[in-house]
């Protein structure tokens, strides 16, 4: 497959697709991690979330 | 040492929390640059010339924006009261404080710029001459704007009255900054004159501004 | 399941967990086949190879709407039907929704750069993308301007609906705006008349994409629930703390039954 | 070491709040300003704090260290704690301990004071009362020998009085002095300074 004489625009595009995506997948997954790590902590100090309303509600 | 590091820390800290203005100010810098050609139109070449004065002119107005709450924070908290009477000089704490300030809202001007400047067709010498001039130029923004800051907190009036009293102390920044990049893009001028007037201009912001700053807070205050 | 079982962040959270394995495995196969059909598609005659960067561009530009929508129907979720993941659905999809609109604006410069010769013409539908991205970057400064979100949320919904309202208006005056200046945009090989060797790959990579904003924006709002809980723990344990420096240095527990006790 | 006023007038806002105030503290003395609201508690603490100028008269502080003036060995606890909700307790804490030069050991102040637990919580979650709390381990934190104390006890609850007027005793028997307006009892042994309030008085 050539890519004719603006192969590096084409290239550039998918690369700059691929890597706002992937920054976007990373940045939720190490947000997922933290809010869960800090959530064990907080259950962890002996602040657990009452039944019902509490902590779920808002 | 450890108390102005402190101090530069909190602020900077503070301004990238949820809640801190730094990001708002670039916001307000795209906004306003992007604005610009809805008014002028898209004729690129014009654009192009206009382009320094357009990015100098925005940096302008998104430093302004931000330094209102320079030390009007600090003063509506009761933190400006514990600084004041701190061991640590008072310029040296405003030097700081604008340090601090300049660091969260001004830097990111200067990084915003190159991008700026592909919407407004500069090529890359333009628009690293602007970024160049704006990297040496904000600072001195900064630091004047600070007299301003100051001077609002005691009179308790923010907003417009700072605009209206930092804006025409800006006058020569603006002025040589623009000479220097527009030096770069059409000459004649060589870039080096008025961007060593500039680089003057901030080394003498740097002593006048806190002093300046500390002056009017130490008797301004009650 | 419905909107109104929805409505329990709890059951949200383990809905989610469900979800979210088979729709990544469901957006990364259609991004392959997506990929695969666009690198067979043959060179425009006008526009020669670079007619594929239209397979990512057209996509993102696509999404840069649809987020709003999805905002915009989440705001009319938070104002009127009160619902209460609403707002956290609003707010998960600012940050994505700003991402895609960047990439459609970065994509159509490296497209109209071989025809414009400028990486930046300020050509009717890029600019009007610009503003919408503007408008993305201020309701994402609007939600973090303020500390605690239930208070945001009505401000973000409310700007959120002026801005849908605005958006058609928007792009009406940039239109207008354009065309006194110059002529035609590059942006028109996604007409009605398109090719089917283009169409099909593009109708895949468009849907690849919104199935990616999906499974993003369900994880995205599971960590926004979590970020939230962490927050009313932390409240939660800031009072208990008040609770427990009552007697000093006395222990939690002791102080825990003297509270229950004392009311 | 003993702080002195002598014939300080104080004018604000074009207003005599008082004149010709004389006062007087020694190490190890605590003094209670008392009278109305308008009488010039505040001011009074803010003259000392070198936050007003007195319109006359003077302030002095005998026997502290000679090269630093009032303000510079004062604590001054106003009506508002100086915190910054965006911050974290102890990051709150830390800021004024570095700035205004110490090394103590925050956690343990904080314990004190009944705050250790929320440390790592940002400061926006505390009550009124925690906020003073956390003023207060300022005052352990950094090493000061005058306070100036502005309705100090006004938030904090039985418990926390209790606390805080051990803080008091503690400084005292240091070698510290206190100046305090307030207008509940401050819960430690004080020598009362009055104020009345003037009605009419032009500057």
């Amino acid at each position: 497959m050539s890519l004719g004489p603006y192969a590096s625009f084409i290239a550039t595009s998918y690369a700059l697709v691929t890597a706002v995506v992937l920054i976007l997948i990373g940045w939720i997954a190490l947000d997922y991690r933290n809010q869960k790590a800090r959530l064990r902590e907080l259950e962890a100090s002996g602040i657990a979330r009452r039944s019902g309303r509490g902590a779920t509600d808002f | 040492m450890t108390a102005l590091a402190a101090l530069i820390r909190r602020d900077v800290r503070i301004a990238l929390r949820v809640g801190g203005g730094a990001l708002i100010g670039v916001l307000f810098f795209l906004t306003v640059v992007v604005l610009m050609p809805f008014a002028i139109g898209p004729d690129i070449p014009l654009l192009t010339r206009l382009g320094p004065a357009i990015l100098w002119l925005g940096a302008l107005l998104a430093s302004l924006l931000t330094l209102d709450r320079l030390f009007m924070a600090d003063h509506e908290d009761g933190s400006l009261d514990l600084i004041v009477m701190g061991r640590t000089p008072l310029e040296l704490a405003c030097a700081a404080k604008a340090l601090a300030h300049w660091l969260a809202a001004g830097l990111p001007l200067v990084v915003a710029t190159p991008v700026l400047g592909l919407l407004l067709n500069l090529d890359a010498t333009a628009t690293s001459a602007v970024a160049l001039t704006l990297l040496v130029g904000t600072p001195a923004l900064t630091f004047t704007g600070m007299i301003g800051a100051a001077l609002a907190v005691t009179l308790h009036r923010g907003g417009l009255l700072l605009a209206v009293l930092v804006l025409p102390l800006s006058v020569p920044v603006l002025i040589f900054g623009v000479a220097a990049s527009q030096a770069v893009i059409v000459g004649p001028t060589p870039f080096g004159t008025p961007f060593s007037i500039l680089c003057a201009i901030s080394l003498v912001s740097f002593v006048v501004g806190p002093f300046a700053a500390a002056a009017s807070l130490k008797h301004g205050l009650d | 399941m419905t909107l109104i079982d929805l409505a329990n962040p709890t059951r949200f959270l383990a809905l989610t967990a469900r979800v979210l394995p088979w729709l990544i495995a469901a957006t990364a196969i259609l991004l392959a086949a997506g990929l695969y059909r666009s690198a067979l598609a043959p060179d425009d005659y006008q526009q020669g190879a670079t007619v594929k960067i239209m397979f990512i561009h057209v996509p993102n530009a696509w999404l840069s709407m649809f987020v709003w929508g999805v905002m915009s129907i989440a705001s009319l979720g938070t104002l009127v039907w009160r619902h209460p993941l609403a707002d956290v659905a609003a707010k998960a999809a600012a940050p994505i929704g700003a991402a895609f609109t960047f990439l459609a604006l970065v994509t159509g410069s490296l497209w109209g750069r071989p025809m414009w010769g400028t990486y930046w013409e300020w050509d009717a539908r890029l600019t009007s993308v610009l503003v919408l991205f503007l408008m993305y970057l201020g309701l994402i400064a609007l939600w973090r301007a303020v500390e605690d979100p239930s208070r945001a949320a009505r401000a973000a919904a409310v700007l959120t609906l002026v801005g849908a309202i605005n958006i058609p208006i928007i792009k009406f005056s940039v239109d207008w705006w354009n065309t006194l200046h110059q002529g035609a945009s590059v942006f028109r090989a996604d007409g009605p008349t398109m090719d089917r060797a283009y169409l099909i790959p593009l109708l895949i990579m468009a849907v690849a994409f919104t199935l990616l904003f999906v499974t993003l924006h369900l994880a995205a709002m599971r960590n926004e629930i979590l970020r939230r809980r962490v927050r009313s723990l932390q409240m939660m344990q800031a009072s208990r703390v008040a609770f427990s420096s009552e007697t000093g240095a006395g222990s939690r527990e002791a102080t825990a039954s003297k509270q229950t006790g004392a009311a | 070491m003993r702080l002195s006023g002598r014939g300080v007038r104080c004018v604000r806002g074009g207003r005599e709040v008082f004149s010709s105030l004389d006062f007087e503290a020694a190490s190890g003395e605590a003094v209670a300003v008392t009278g109305p609201n308008g009488a010039g508690k505040t001011s009074l603490l803010r003259l000392i704090a070198g936050l007003l100028a007195p319109a006359g008269g003077s302030i002095d502080l005998e026997g502290g260290e000679a090269e630093l003036t009032l303000p510079e060995q004062a604590h001054y606890l106003g009506h508002r704690d100086a915190l910054k909700p965006a911050l974290s307790v102890l990051e709150n804490l830390s800021f004024w301990r570095d700035f205004l030069g110490s090394s103590g050991d925050a956690g343990q102040n904080l314990a004190r004071v009944g705050l250790d637990h929320a440390m790592h919580l940002p400061a926006a979650f505390l009550s009124a009362g925690q906020r003073r709390r956390l003023s207060i381990a300022r005052l352990l934190s950094v090493r000061r020998p005058v306070w100036l104390l502005d309705e100090p006890t006004s938030a904090l609850d039985a418990a926390g009085q209790a606390m805080f007027a051990g803080v008091m005793r503690e400084h005292l028997a240091a070698g510290g002095l206190i100046v305090a307006a307030t207008h509940a009892p401050l819960g430690i042994e004080a020598r009362e300074l009055r104020m009345e309030l003037r009605i009419g008085g032009a500057a």
